[in-house]
């Protein structure tokens, strides 16, 4: 291979998917991937400003002990809202629906995902569902927290909870027909060449995520209906005075929201892949490993759902039996680490922005994994369940784990979705600012959560409030770490450098199409011959921007 | 120092040390694994900064590697199981010789019964040095008995009993959290365990107003409803003889045995055609919204009392100390006597 | 796989009978006393019923491996729902020996 | 290598553009229509799982909800809908083969059985009813002389009458309180009994709305050789509707049927 350097300045192509067709009509009634990526990148936005917002008031309450600034009512409807919007229409959809939506499909070399039109389906449902949602809002909040507990939920709570319960179940449909275009697209699209051990990290993370997707949203989808059936017709299934088992309702419920937990975590895997091979420079250490890794997180994922209910009168021997396997899912995530840092080795490690988050992913990823194992452990689990240490725990998977990843990949593929460069000073200060002000949120809250301090709680006993005040100004310094991008993100759709086709030089077929890529994606339909992430071999390219 | 920083909830039973124990060994392994990967993370970025002069070596991986970090979290996972199994049995298995007290939650408060009759609300009074097994039931949804200073947590449910229990070993007042969400005033559920000298509690329980002891009032209801009717010793009775009853098994019109446990008294009275014991009609009426969660509890205490010696006199347990030690036997050694001897409660006559 | 030879109408026809042949039988045997039998066999009757339904008139004999993997996959997803649901609720009543 | 590139040379028109050629886009359609069907499975599963939980726990409320409904109908009811399957998979057939008037025909048939099937619903249905065993205590025509089922556990009364009935046919006697809590139990399995049969009867009218749609293009000859993908996946659709029946009959129809009398 030739190691000239060749210097080339980057030119914006003629003709891209963002010009290709103008007027609000193309983009509702587009079928193109990349264009429908942008429609959920823009809603999940706006929702996770909302969420965001919930999260703001729940920590400007928790400043003081007593529950001063707002009423417990209203708490109650501001933690449900902020947990209801964050996993259900921001969390599930975050990666797939968007990053995934944008490059799955270039990455397997096809000219768009196997059902077009499912997809753009799938964004109306979506779109329908947060209907439910802002409705539910707007008509007075509901507060069920986003678990939705029967018998509160089904038969004492006086507010919306059918309402959002429908909302809900949309969102969940919405997921199923992105799942279900995800798996077919990758069996039935690849190009040329692509085998199986050929594909991108992140397409495999997608493709495991699409299975729980697929298996696991069903029953949450009956579930809520049977919820939303009780509280209308009182059929007896949740309600303990008609002869029913509420703890059968959590049963059905971490059926789906366990493995959701991988569904809102294993693409950022996927991602972080992606972004460490690049900026180290190197392939990825034990490709099979990571790859199936993620196949195994989805499987065993299904298989540990009711350690969420230790407590929650379950019989010890099953307690014993989830546990046990509950250790067994944190195996091939502790894999997926070793095998990230074990890429870094010997690299040639350059600290972009896009490197920056997932280094930080690594770092917080590493704490709420462990954490999590803290909780799979029976005994320990009796104190710190529903405590704070679960938020601060799920808070490092979600928060430190996938916004991280999200806005890593966000980074990374922005000049492959605009054509323009995000500007480096400012992103690189946003991530720090991320990381510390994550950091400071939710550390307290481990110590908060063995402490003894339940979740929910609108009040709280005076000794807890240090570490309470700690959290809430972590909280404010993390608000500005994400309104930063959102900001400059703007600015560089019209101010931002020309990016070029490959401005990382990065492997995977989405860095050989243009910038932002032709609506079909290729001029041509590529042929795959090497492995996945060929890095060295490629030639010495400095780009002038 | 104006303000204090704890790490640690107080440690106010036998229980807590222990977990304790087992969390400080996890924050351990946490904190050295997450160091472990910083270190190497930020060792990296400067070793292997990227410059002109040097490229990347290639490594496709390594199986031995692979295996490695596969095999040795998977060892130290399942150390941790096996130690997180044996406290939770621990935690959630009651020692027999416990001193019984009954609580009902609702929204929003506690109402807590000792055996002597004694009621409170929002407060639970408890003495040092023995094991108190509490008794939950749920009058709505679910709630939850947290004290963090004993390390226990169990969540309360409509229509079932479970139990909470621990030994005190400081005195002291300590939290008591509901932690599973229940409705508006959630964060308003707390109640206060109050920790005292075996004396000082005997003090306590003789000061409290009580309309006897629990049994007693049980028996007052059971008296009330007519269960004697029915439920009496003698052979012509239409119902099972209870005296001797409880927590024993007892075989059922379809073969199967259960122990007459707490769970299966409160759903006999509830729904007695569930589980008919061998040998009777099922003509029993249900007392489903008849009778109150307390007075459950205390038809169940009667039921419990019934159960010991003949010559015991109901009125005598309204102390802790004379809280029987009863040795009942388990299941197994019950079904491996079934060869020779009947059931506890044999079913004295046909049709 | 649309060239591969799916069954003929004398094939279907065969499933057919067959289908209402079990049919009957399920509902015949159900009025036997077999104990705890008759839901086993009620049970079984169904699952080869749906099979035959799947092999045959779905294709599934006909198709792919991945079609067979992932009919299987749903049945065998809905058995860990089940059986580790289950596994709560059975032992509940078990007695820990002290 | 999954994709070719050879067969683009004759341009179906029914070939969307992310494809490179018919068997490519057949194949995706089929698995696409398979793991839909996975949804549906862990979606009917959820119910099952309830379902078994309840069974074990309310075993004789089960067995006097399950002995009140008609095992007749639903035993008809099962022979409709594999005969329905037949019809679907002749059409199908008729599809790969081209043969346009069969098509026809056999999507007819199946519409026909479909809708047979969904009027013994309704029947069934009406009959519960009329019984007031619909869940919650709002529809129905009850038994107390206003006219409703909202009285005090009026719907209790048949079911309890039921039970001791066929406690009597059997040479036993139940009494009054036995049969009131066996009917109140009962009432958890006409919850399941309206939910799957629900779900499931659902699935049917968007499966004849299905029919309707494919009958449509068959009559404008869409389907030969070349092009019977959506026949393919109708088909697909309706069978799986099919076999849920098959487990519903027994699960509902048939618990201790033996104990009673017909």
């Amino acid at each position: 291979m030739s190691t000239a350097v060749t210097t080339v300045t980057p030119v914006m192509p003629a003709k891209h998917y963002l010009n290709d067709n103008y007027g609000i009509r193309s983009w509702l009634l587009t079928k193109d991937h990349k264009r429908i990526a942008i429609l959920y990148l823009v809603s999940i936005t706006f929702f996770f400003f909302i969420g965001g917002l919930f999260a703001a008031l729940i920590r400007m309450e928790l400043l003081t002990p007593q529950g001063d600034l707002f009423q417990s009512d209203t708490y109650n409807k501001l933690f449900s809202m902020h947990g209801i919007n964050m996993v259900f229409f921001f969390l599930v959809p975050s990666i797939p629906a968007t990053l995934g939506n944008f490059v799955l499909p270039i990455m397997l070399g096809a000219r768009d995902l196997a059902f077009p039109k499912i997809n753009l389906l799938s964004w109306y449902i979506y779109i329908a569902g947060a209907l439910f949602s802002l409705a539910t809002m707007v008509s007075g909040g509901v507060d069920t927290g986003w678990t939705f507990y029967t018998p509160l939920s089904s038969g004492f709570l006086r507010t919306h909870v059918v309402l959002i319960a429908v909302g809900v179940i949309m969102a969940g449909f919405s997921s199923i027909f992105t799942g279900l275009n995800f798996i077919v697209t990758v069996h039935r699209m690849r190009a040329p060449g692509l085998t199986w051990g050929r594909l991108p990290l992140f397409v495999w993370s997608n493709y495991a995520t699409s299975l729980i997707m697929v298996l696991a949203t069903p029953v949450l989808a009956i579930t809520l209906t049977l919820l939303a059936l009780e509280r209308g017709f009182h059929i007896g299934i949740f309600d303990p005075k008609l002869g029913g088992d509420p703890v059968l309702f959590q049963h059905m419920f971490w059926f789906y929201s366990h493995p959701a937990v991988y569904i809102m975590i294993l693409p950022g895997m996927g991602v972080i892949s992606e972004l460490v091979t690049c900026f180290s420079r190197k392939r990825v250490f034990g490709y099979a490993f990571v790859a199936f890794s993620s196949i195994a997180i989805a499987v065993f994922g299904f298989l540990v759902w009711a350690h969420h209910m230790f407590v929650a009168g379950v019989s010890q021997y099953s307690a014993m039996v989830f546990s046990l396997l509950s250790f067994a899912v944190a195996i091939p995530s502790a894999v997926k680490v070793f095998n990230w840092t074990a890429t870094m080795y010997k690299g040639s490690i350059s600290l972009e922005t896009p490197m920056l988050y997932a280094l930080g992913f690594i770092g917080l990823f590493t704490v709420g994994g462990l954490t999590g194992i803290m909780l799979a452990a029976l005994g320990l689990d009796v104190q710190v369940h529903d405590t704070y240490f679960v938020i601060a725990h799920f808070h490092y998977v979600m928060v430190g784990g996938m916004v991280t990843a999200y806005l890593g990949g966000l980074h990374f593929w922005w000049p492959k979705i605009t054509g323009r460069m995000y500007p480096e000073a400012p992103a690189k200060l946003a991530a720090l600012i991320t990381f510390i002000g994550f950091n400071l949120t939710f550390f307290p809250q481990f110590i908060l959560g063995y402490l003894g301090m339940p979740r929910r709680y609108h009040a709280y006993p005076p000794e807890f409030q240090v570490l309470n005040v700690l959290s809430s100004a972590g909280a404010s310094v993390l608000a500005v770490g994400f309104l930063l991008p959102a900001i400059y993100f703007m600015w560089s759709l019209k101010y931002g450098a020309i990016a070029g086709d490959n401005p990382w030089r990065a492997t995977g077929l989405e860095w050989q199409t243009t910038s932002p890529p032709p609506t079909h994606n290729f001029h041509e339909v590529p042929v795959v011959t090497t492995e996945p992430y060929a890095y060295g071999d490629e030639p010495e390219v400095t780009i002038v921007h | 120092m104006q303000f204090q920083l704890p790490l640690f909830p107080e440690q106010a039973s036998k229980v807590a040390g222990q977990v304790d124990a087992f969390y400080l060994f996890l924050v351990l392994i946490t904190t050295f694994f997450s160091l472990l990967i910083a270190v190497l993370i930020l060792f990296f970025i400067v070793k292997y900064r990227q410059s002109p002069d040097r490229k990347a070596v290639q490594i496709h991986g390594s199986t031995l590697l692979e295996i490695v970090w596969t095999v040795i979290p998977l060892g130290i996972s399942m150390v941790i199981f096996i130690w997180g199994a044996v406290l939770y049995y621990h935690i959630e298995n009651p020692p027999n010789n416990s001193l019984e007290i009954y609580g009902v939650a609702k929204q929003w408060m506690w109402k807590f019964q000792h055996p002597g009759g004694q009621r409170e609300i929002n407060s639970l009074h408890v003495p040092i040095g023995r094991p108190v097994k509490v008794t939950l039931i749920s009058q709505d949804v679910i709630h939850d008995f947290f004290v963090p200073a004993f390390r226990v947590k169990q969540d309360v449910l409509p229509n079932r009993y479970v139990y909470s229990w621990f030994t005190p070993t400081k005195p002291g007042t300590y939290h008591l959290f509901c932690s599973q969400y229940c409705g508006t005033n959630h964060s308003a559920m707390i109640g206060e365990v109050v920790v005292m000298q075996p004396e000082d509690y005997a003090e306590w329980l003789a000061s409290g107003k009580a309309e006897g002891s629990l049994a007693s009032q049980g028996e007052k209801l059971f008296q009330e409803f007519s269960c004697t009717t029915c439920h009496r010793p003698d052979s012509g009775a239409r119902g099972p003889n209870l005296q001797g009853l409880y927590g024993r098994p007892v075989r059922l019109t379809d073969n199967r045995v259960v122990v007459a446990d707490d769970n299966y008294i409160r759903e006999s009275i509830l729904s007695p055609n569930a589980k008919v014991v061998a040998g009777f009609q099922p003509i029993m009426p249900t007392f489903q919204g008849v009778v109150s969660e307390e007075g459950l509890i205390q038809i169940t205490e009667y039921i419990k009392h019934m159960s010991q010696q003949e010559s015991e006199p109901i009125n005598n347990r309204s102390t802790p100390t004379e809280i029987r030690d009863n040795e009942v036997p388990t299941i197994q050694q019950e079904l491996q006597q079934q060869g020779n001897t009947r059931p506890a409660n044999p079913p004295e006559k046909k049709k | 796989m649309a060239e591969q030879s799916h069954p003929t109408p004398k094939l279907y026809a065969i499933i057919f009978i067959t289908l209402s042949i079990l049919t009957c039988a399920t509902w015949a045997i159900a009025f036997a006393d077999l104990g705890i039998f008759n839901p086993i066999v009620a049970v079984t009757i169904a699952v080869i019923k749906a099979v035959l339904v799947i092999l045959f008139f779905m294709h599934v004999r006909y198709s792919s491996r991945l079609t067979k993997i992932t009919v299987s996959a749903g049945f065998f997803w809905l058995m860990i729902l089940i059986t580790l649901s289950l596994s709560d609720y059975l032992s509940r009543t078990l007695r820990v020996v002290p | 290598m999954s994709t070719s590139q050879t067969t683009t040379t004759e341009h179906h028109p029914a070939l969307a553009h992310q494809f490179d050629s018919m068997a490519q886009q057949q194949e995706a359609s089929t698995f696409g229509m398979w793991v839909f069907l996975l949804t549906e499975i862990m979606m009917f599963g959820g119910l099952f799982t309830a379902y078994l939980i309840y069974r074990i726990k309310y075993y004789d409320g089960f067995v006097a909800g399950s002995t009140s409904i008609s095992v007749s109908w639903g035993f008809a009811n099962t022979l409709v809908l594999i005969a329905s399957s037949f019809t679907m998979a002749m059409a199908v057939w008729a599809g790969e083969k081209g043969i346009r008037k069969a098509q026809m025909g056999f999507l007819i048939g199946t519409m026909i059985l479909g809708a047979a099937f969904l009027c013994i619903k309704g029947e069934e249905y009406y009959t519960k009813y009329d019984e007031c065993h619909i869940p919650g205590r709002v529809i129905g025509k009850g038994f107390d002389a206003t006219g409703g089922c909202s009285a005090q556990d009026p719907k209790l009364g048949n079911i309890a009458e039921e039970v001791q009935q066929h406690a009597k046919e059997l040479g036993k006697t139940v009494p009054e309180a036995s049969a009131l809590q066996t009917a109140r139990q009962s009432e958890i399995f006409f919850s399941f009994y309206f939910l799957m049969t629900g779900l499931h009867a659902f699935h049917m009218l968007v499966g004849m709305g299905l029919l309707s749609w494919l009958f449509l293009r068959s009559k404008r000859g869409e389907f030969g050789p070349a092009y019977h993908t959506p026949l393919e996946l109708g088909g697909l659709y309706w069978h799986f509707v099919d076999i849920v029946w098959i487990f519903l009959f027994p699960l509902l129809y048939l618990i201790s049927r033996h104990a009673h009398a017909v």
